[in-house]
């Protein structure tokens, strides 16, 4: 156990290093330039070279690139160019609201899709089965925006459950992890339909109910962990298609998470944050997948990592 | 001075603001954003201010000031007992420390180049000098800026966010972290800042003009849709939505008597254009850049941002001084465009690029001067992108056509000079550079300087050259001036003050240290 | 109520009412829009602390018959007529809601498969509380306490520990045991024991029919027990019903069907039963050949490494096969036996290619490990695998007829049409008719998957054909059949078989020499008339001992009980087990010291 | 208890044809591909005609009804002829670069989880570094750096969205290994492609089935994201998800603008969801009676 964690770790760290390099190639090569950015539509042209000076954004890029490791070693992801700011703090700053979302994100999805799911597999073929799935497919083709503008103006500003946005309590959390998590429990809703389906046709199922069982147990205690399996590798893959929906989700709730600070560095070009926000939703997804892969021998004693 | 203190108002009470973006900074030498503009503002205060909710300079602070008979060398008089937020007096050496600190390239400010006509700015400039030899301290109180050649417009660039007096000490505490930790000597002073969430300004109880500002504090949420804080808004959630009224609501808001009675309409120092690379086939022809301008159908465009403009003639805007009235343009013309292309020998068109910045409503611009285009043979290929790719096409002279919106110019500073300087003269024009058509005349450059070396501003001559300026450009047409946006600000049922307040031209959306709230 | 013209099982003491009265019992199947009966007018008696054996070949609806009683037939299996009354209550026409309660507290059943029919992400303990649990109002804690005493009576050692064991922390005749434990532990009026042995060798399924008679004689519980296995029945069951096609042919006293059988069927059943010492008669072996071997393993070693320390190292290394030696002369069939786990099937990988080894082995004339792809391709065409399960070794969703004709479509012989024709004429071979070629393997019973797995063996005609337990899940009278058919393509074309089975009567009729196995190593090997005739290691003693003998006049004789735990193949790296060394006590019969 | 009805044998497509769900299904994919091959001439106006009565006084968009079947967009198109031809685009996105981005996951996942060693060390540590990676990010580049177009923008789909089907089907495909039938095929001398593409991808199917259809609409709402960053089709051609974006904020002022995109790409992911579970049924021997 202890081999496989350290092994992994290490496999971890070289995707990151991966992640890193490509992500500052594409950034080098990108058309545009964040000096001009910086400068302003005032600078002289001596201005902008002084800024490209200072930043080291005249090296070449394989010297950009290794000094920009060596600070991330020690823990120093740079300076926006833009906001002055050390990444680290601003990252800091929002990290712990945009997990928040993703681990509301996810237990919705699960919550939703699981269910959904088992209700399927049990009510195979029928009329239900039918409609939850067509409703795991409205799920699925959904797009957030709408979604969370829709639930927002129910919810929120008609109904007044909810707060109209904002951070904080439970009660802010609420909807935009519902938002998120919809579209992924479309996905579970159905991979959760197929695998119980198959696990309800085990042998240890028929054992179960031969105990006399209610059926409740048998499908909560025999059939779930076993149907989960499958699912939890997904859980790992979520963190990674969650980066692409926090932006949305958080901008619509006004979360204040790193979707939108990365969506702001993107359109102006502020390199530390992009690559900061992008080392730590790569050490985010690497670390979802390890997690699942870490978490399944729990669920299935079978399994032993190597 | 020049403006009369509202007799209703009544101090006291929060207002909640919002915005979509985060703010960035709030280091005057740094912040250049337009939400982070107006709240520095209301944070710092430079030599010189505007009238609220007008154009018209007034002293900030200092009292006074003199200008010389050439109009190189400025005396200014600073305010005695003017402290900043950490409670030390200002005087005169925080003013040069704070031009010293802009113009510094270490300090990366964007609005060094404002400066550029200080005396020793190209030595700070390029690193040979720390301090601007401009810029002599004659006692606590005054300030003698020499500048190295005339520049009609020094006074407001004097009232420049980049020209704010900044505590020393302060910025040796935090560093670049000052941005984060803000110290001035404005109306307000920073409370609370949780980064992604908001910002609460508290009123400085010792602020040096007398009764202002009204409101405790101002609180800023950002982060927020536009269409979600209008919701807010609605809800009474919300004071002022900064981003305005998103169009998707703008017929609902309207519509509503209700709504629309706390709707502010008002004229905006903006221009939106399209700029025609002079320097590209087919459009390094005249004609060409001339059926293009006669071409566009202006008034539909105002038509699809639902009328929030007005179909712009020029590049300078209606109510920025210098404006030529009466100045016709390029009138649409279909048949007219089509003679054009025929008189450049491109009677069957030919097909080009016109790059736009990827948020609405600018793709859907675009594609209406695509289709007006399309009817005179032109066929635009439209490449959206974001901000920043269309920034660098644009500086790199690969774009033939940009569409200026949600980069547009919106002037720093009240003066017909403004719209020129990197946009249009020949110093834009180099590689990366603002002025994204290309378009170098050094004759019309010439004249520009002329008109920035006067003394006054304001001096008719000067205005009546700079109208020939923009005239001699629109000649050229390298830009189709398409239209200018007007100001429509929502704001709370409780919210008072004056109209102008809430379109202010240097202070967008609000003047926050002049408004106030009625229960 | 009794339907006279039918046979019916008599009851034993005519006086008592019986506890299961079964009449006239129909199951049928939806299938593709028609209804087929599977299970046909059955009808019998059972008394409390009786033990009926319901015998009959495979698909003959034995299972579905107990599912039935269960209440937990398969979705489109239903009863279509007919009762089963226990105490009174008609079970199949009970409503789920009210059938819930009584499964498990009434009715109890030892499903056919151990392997599958425990939850894997549940400990023992926790299966076993549940089922104590769901029917009685105690705490946990004395569940808990029951389960232990339930684990302790099916003698399973360390109780207490098993309790937070899994299921695959288990070996099969554990599972097994668990699973009889679980069923006991609610003391049910009535245990269905589905083919309780059938994946377990002779020592452990010696232990467990044993199990279920002291059990069955502490509580008083009646047990269907349902085996193919004529042994087992002859040995613990009192009745015997016996089933063909679905309908019952045959019923009553154990000693009487067996003295005089009354249908054909069950004289044919009867006679098709391997017994221990009838392969003597056969006539001696042929002397072996002085040819080149078809196989020959000299000190073949296969280890599997588990666990990891922190660099990713194995910390133990399980010793599956640890040094064998033998060879597989042509025409001969070799015999392999041995309990479960000891390596048996790992030496027929080895020899499939399937696993790595260490050692030599050699597949006509070459070695296996320094064979180049293509040669290893080769190879496949001398040597050909029957595995254990037929069901699991073809894949369900190829046609029959595409599986048989696979292999020459892979080696590249002949067209298709030619290959199709092939495929036709081993189907008539192995008893099958061409037509059934286009049908999936799931439209088969398990004897016919297991022909069509000989077919599929045969298609390249290998010089060696490994067995794998081949015959284990068949009844006799197909098991028959099959090793018939063994016989003759070796008479025919002179294949050599490597045949491993737990069956120790059918190992003795068949083989031609044999080695026994112990912890991955040979303990004896030698003729099949040395090794049965004269066994001289206590190990084969035992296995020899525990054999069922199908003959209820011997019941009841004592056994040898295996005592202590297990040794176990799985050793820390670096701690090899001692090689034991063999030695010829005569006529090539070699037997390994005793440590 | 049950009625006898027989049913007389029959081929898989007759067998296919005879489910209503399928039928449905296939109805609706021949009329979305038809609307987008024959667009041009169904289509009542072009697509990127911007009407002069198609908007208000004010710049508002008409309403379904009179001339305009589904309405107008912001800006005065027709916008039954823009979903007409949107369809060309989203057919390609949803079903080509969808399709090609799970048979590149697919063969990724397979060949991991078969062959194992390093090869299959190294081709999932691969596909967790294109996991990791941000997508948007290569978008945006690739959108700076080429042309913007339809195929940049499918490939670009494709190259992101075959990742996680790669790890499902390698999670699968590993099991599979080692079932017994498999080790069987390896002793009749089956080569590896024979064992991978003969004996497990038909076993990878029903899973293949539920990612794929619910693929389309991941990927016509993705592909409306990357042609916003620049890196698809630009204005004014319409595609499904662009349709979406442009008016997504106006779902309260002009409903029909985000509902009717919205329900066309349901459609279409749902009838190739009902079409795929049919063929799975009807081609899955282990099926038959069963259900
Ligand atoms: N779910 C099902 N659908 C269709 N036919 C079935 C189903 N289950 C069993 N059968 C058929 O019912 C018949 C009886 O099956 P059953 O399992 O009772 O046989 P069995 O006597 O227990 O045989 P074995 O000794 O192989 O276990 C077989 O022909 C089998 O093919
Ligand atoms: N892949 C593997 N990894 C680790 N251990 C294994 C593996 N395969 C087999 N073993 C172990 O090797 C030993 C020999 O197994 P093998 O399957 O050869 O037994 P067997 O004699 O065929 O038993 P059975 O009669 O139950 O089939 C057992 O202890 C088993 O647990
Ligand atoms: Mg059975
Ligand atoms: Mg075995
Ligand atoms: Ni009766």
């Amino acid at each position: 156990m202890a081999g496989y964690l350290f092994r992994r770790l290490v496999q971890s760290a070289l995707i990151l290093l991966g992640v890193s390099f490509i992500t500052f190639l594409l950034l080098y090569v990108l058309p545009a330039d964040p000096v001009r950015q910086i400068a302003g539509r005032s600078a002289t042209a001596q201005t902008v070279e002084n800024i490209r000076e200072q930043l080291g954004l005249d090296q070449p890029m394989l010297v950009q690139y290794g000094r920009y490791l060596t600070g991330l070693v020690q823990g120093d992801m740079g300076r926006s160019y833009l906001q002055k700011t050390e990444v680290s703090s601003l990252i800091a700053a929002r990290l712990p609201a945009s997990l928040l979302l993703m681990a509301g994100g996810i237990a919705c999805e699960l919550l939703i899709g699981l269910t959904f799911g088992i209700v399927a597999a049990i009510y195979r073929g029928r009329p239900l089965d039918q409609g939850l799935m067509v409703t795991s497919f409205v799920a699925v083709s959904a797009p957030q925006f709408v979604v969370g503008l829709l639930l927002l103006y129910l919810f929120a500003v008609r109904l007044g459950w909810f707060p109209i946005g904002g951070y904080g309590t439970f009660a802010h959390l609420v909807l935009p992890a519902l938002t998120l998590g919809i579209m992924g429990s479309g996905w579970y809703s159905r991979m959760m339909r197929s695998s119980m389906i198959d696990v309800l046709r085990q042998d240890y199922i028929r054992t179960a109910r031969a105990k006399g069982l209610s059926r409740r147990r048998v499908l909560l205690r025999h059939a779930l962990p076993n149907a989960i399996l499958p699912i939890i590798a997904m859980i790992g893959i979520d963190i990674g298609i969650f980066m692409g929906g926090i932006v949305v989700v958080e901008s619509v709730f006004g979360w204040p998470g790193i979707g939108q600070l990365a969506w702001q560095a993107i359109q102006r070009v502020d390199i530390p944050i992009i690559m900061g926000v992008t080392m730590v939703s790569a050490a985010a997804i690497v670390l979802g997948n390890l997690i699942a892969d870490l978490v399944t021998p729990f669920i299935d004693p079978r399994i032993k990592l190597r | 001075q020049g403006y009369t203190p509202d007799p209703n108002a009544t101090p006291g009470g929060m207002i909640t603001v919002t915005y979509k973006d985060d703010v960035a900074t709030l280091d005057p030498a740094i912040g250049y954003d337009w939400q982070n503009w107006s709240m520095i503002k209301s944070l710092f205060d430079g030599l010189m201010d505007y009238v609220p909710g007008t154009t018209e300079l007034r002293p900030g602070l200092a009292e006074s000031y003199d200008v010389s008979e050439d109009g190189t060398v400025f005396t200014f008089k600073l305010r005695s007992g003017v402290t900043f937020h950490n409670g030390r007096e200002m005087t005169a050496e925080d003013v040069k420390y704070s031009l010293d600190r802009v113009t510094n390239p270490e300090t990366q400010s964007p609005g060094a180049g404002f400066f550029a006509s200080i005396a020793g700015f190209d030595e700070i400039s390029s690193g040979e000098a720390d301090s601007l030899s401009g810029v002599e301290v004659i006692d606590p109180l005054t300030v003698k800026i020499t500048l190295s050649r005339p520049d009609a417009t020094f006074l407001h660039v004097a009232a420049l966010n980049f020209a704010s007096v900044v505590p020393k000490e302060a910025i040796e505490e935090w560093g670049t972290d000052f941005g984060k930790h803000p110290v001035g000597t404005g109306a307000f002073k920073l409370g609370e800042w949780t980064i992604g969430q908001r910002l609460v300004f508290e009123k400085n109880a010792d602020y040096w003009r007398d009764g202002v500002p009204y409101l405790d504090g101002v609180t800023f949420e950002v982060g927020q849709e536009p269409i979600v804080a209008l919701l807010r808004l609605q809800q009474g959630e919300v004071d002022v939505p900064g981003d305005g009224i998103p169009p998707a609501k703008f017929q609902e808001v309207m519509g509503d008597p209700a709504q629309a009675s706390r709707v502010v309409e008002g004229g905006q120092l903006h221009t939106g254009y399209i700029t025609l690379n002079v320097g590209m086939e087919p459009l390094d022809q005249l004609p060409v850049r001339e059926a293009i301008n006669m071409a566009i159908n202006k008034e539909r465009i105002t038509q699809i941002i639902n009328g929030r403009a007005v179909p712009a003639t020029q590049p300078l805007p209606p109510s920025m001084p210098g404006y030529t009235e009466g100045y016709e343009g390029y009138a649409f013309d279909v048949d007219g465009a089509k003679a054009k292309l025929a008189e450049a020998g491109l009677e069957d068109g030919f097909t080009t690029e016109l790059y736009v910045m990827n948020t609405d409503p600018n793709p859907r611009i675009a594609q209406a001067i695509q289709q007006d285009l399309k009817a005179i043979g032109v066929d635009v290929e439209i490449r959206s992108l974001a901000q920043a790719n269309v920034i660098e096409a644009g500086g790199a002279g690969q774009a033939p056509m940009i569409w200026s919106g949600g980069m547009a110019w919106i002037a720093d500073f009240p003066d017909a000079s403004n719209f020129y300087g990197p946009i249009l003269g020949c110093a834009g024009a180099g590689e990366g550079g603002w002025n994204w058509s290309k378009f170098c005349d050094e004759s019309i450059d010439t004249m520009a300087t002329e008109a920035d070396s006067f003394t006054d501003p304001s001096a008719p001559e000067r205005l009546e050259m700079w109208s020939e300026v923009y005239q001699k450009v629109m000649e050229q047409a390298p830009w189709v001036p398409v239209f200018n946006e007007q100001r429509y600000t929502m704001k709370s049922e409780r919210m008072g003050g004056e109209d102008a307040l809430y379109v202010d031209p240097v202070s967008i959306p609000v003047n926050y240290d002049y408004v106030f709230v009625t229960e | 109520m009794i339907v006279g013209a039918k046979p019916i099982a008599a009851p034993l003491s005519g006086a008592a009412t019986p506890l299961l009265c079964v009449r006239d019992l129909t199951v049928s199947v939806r299938d593709r829009g028609t209804v087929r009966p599977l299970v046909s007018d059955l009808s019998f008696d059972l008394h409390a602390g009786e033990t009926l054996a319901i015998a009959g070949e495979s698909g003959s609806g034995k299972s579905i018959t107990s599912l039935a009683l269960m209440g937990l037939l398969p979705n489109n299996v239903a009863v279509t007529s007919g009762h089963a009354d226990l105490e009174g209550i008609d079970l199949p026409a009970l409503p789920e809601a009210q059938m819930r309660p009584l499964r498990g507290a009434k009715v109890a059943m030892i499903f056919q498969e151990p392997m599958t029919s425990l939850n894997p992400v549940h400990t023992i303990g926790a299966q076993l509380s549940e089922a104590i649990l769901a029917h009685e109002t105690i705490s946990r804690r004395d569940a808990r306490a029951k389960a232990i005493e339930a684990l302790a009576r099916v003698r399973i050692p360390e109780p207490e520990r098993r309790l937070k064991q899994y299921p695959h922390e288990l070996s099969g005749g554990m599972r097994q045991r668990v699973m009889i434990a679980m069923a006991l532990a609610m003391r049910p009026a009535l245990l269905i024991a589905d083919e309780p042995t059938t994946a377990l060798d002779v020592t452990v399924q010696r232990e467990v029919l044993d199990l279920l008679r002291d059990l069955q004689q502490e509580t008083g519980t009646a047990i269907i027990l349902i085996t193919h296995d004529m042994g087992v029945v002859a040995e613990c069951a009192d009745r015997v019903v016996v089933m063909k096609s679905g309908r019952m042919v045959e019923s009553g006293k154990v000693l009487d069907v067996f003295a005089r059988p009354a249908k054909s069927y069950t004289r044919d059943l009867l006679a098709a039963v391997p017994r221990l010492g009838a392969g003597a008669k056969r006539g001696a072996p042929q002397p072996p050949a002085a040819q080149v071997p078809v196989a020959r393993l000299v000190n073949a070693k296969v280890h599997f490494d588990l666990g990891a320390n922190f660099l990713g190292r194995p910390t133990h290394r399980v010793h599956a096969v640890e040094g064998v030696s033998f060879d597989i002369r042509p025409g001969e069939i070799f015999g392999l036996v041995g309990e479960s786990g000891c390596g048996k099937s790992t030496i027929a990988k080895a020899l499939a290619g399937l696993v790595r080894h260490d050692g030599h082995i050699e597949v006509s004339g070459q070695q296996l490990s320094s064979l180049t792809a293509q040669g290893r391709k080769q190879i496949c065409r001398d040597i050909q695998m029957v595995f254990q399960d037929p069901m699991a070794a073809l894949d369900p969703r190829m046609t029959v007829g595409e599986a048989v004709a696979e292999p020459l479509l892979i080696h590249g012989v002949g067209t298709a049409a030619e290959r199709h024709a092939r495929a036709a004429e081993l189907f008539d071979r192995v008893g099958l008719t061409p037509h059934q070629m286009s049908r999936y393997p799931h439209e088969f019973s398990g004897g016919q998957r297991q022909r069509i797995c000989v077919a599929r063996a045969l298609a390249l005609k290998p010089k060696l054909i490994i067995c794998d337990e081949s015959v284990s899940a068949l009844d006799v009278s197909v098991q028959a059949r099959v090793l018939a058919l063994l016989e003759e393509l070796r008479e025919e074309m002179g294949v050599s078989y490597l045949f491993i089975s737990h069956d120790m009567a059918v190992v003795e009729n068949i083989v031609d020499r044999l080695a026994v196995m112990y912890l991955g190593q040979i303990v004896e090997m030698g003729t099949r008339d040395q090794v049965f005739g004269d066994p001289r290691h206590p190990y084969t003693q035992r296995l020899l001992d525990a054999v069922p003998i199908p003959d209820p006049a011997r019941k009841g004789r004592p056994h040898i009980r295996p005592a202590g735990a297990q040794p176990s193949p799985i050793r820390p790296l670096g701690d090899p087990p001692a090689q034991l060394a063999l030695r010829d006590i005569g006529a090539g019969h070699l037997v390994a010291a005793l440590s | 208890m049950v009625e006898a009805t027989a049913i007389p044998h029959a081929g898989p497509l007759r067998r296919l044809l005879r489910r209503k769900l399928a039928l449905f299904g296939l109805a609706i994919i021949f009329l979305v591909v038809g609307g987008a091959v024959f667009a041009p001439l169904i289509a009542p106006f072009p697509p990127d005609e911007q009407l002069f009565e198609g908007l208000t006084l004010f710049g508002e968009p008409m309403p379904p009804g009179g001339d305009f079947l589904m309405g107008t967009d912001l800006l005065g198109r027709d916008l039954f002829s823009r979903i007409l031809y949107g369809a060309r685009t989203s057919l390609i996105i949803g079903v080509v670069a969808n399709g090609v981005a799970l048979v590149i996951g697919t063969l990724v996942g397979v060949l991991a989880g078969f062959i194992r060693g390093w090869f299959g060390a190294v081709l999932m540590r691969f596909t967790d570094l294109m996991m990791a990676f941000p997508a948007l990010l290569l978008a945006i580049c690739l959108a700076a750096i080429f042309q913007p177009s339809l195929w940049i923008v499918a490939m670009v789909i494709a190259l992101v969205n075959w990742v996680q089907t790669a790890r499902v089907v390698y999670t699968e495909t590993t099991s599979l290994a080692e079932r017994e039938f498999i080790a069987a095929e390896k002793t009749l001398g089956a080569s590896r492609t024979r064992i991978l593409f003969r004996h497990i991808l038909p076993h990878l199917v029903p899973t293949l089935i539920v990612w794929g259809t619910l693929g389309i609409s991941v990927t016509v709402l993705l592909e409306a994201t990357l042609s916003f960053l620049g890196v698809g089709v630009q204005p004014p051609t319409p595609s499904w998800g662009n349709i979406i974006f442009e008016n997504q904020t106006y779902f309260q002022a002009a409903p029909w603008l985000v509902f009717i995109p919205g329900a066309a790409i349901l459609l279409l992911a749902l009838a190739f969801n009902l079409v795929g579970d049919a063929l799975r049924d009807v081609l899955d021997p282990t099926q038959r009676g069963a259900d």
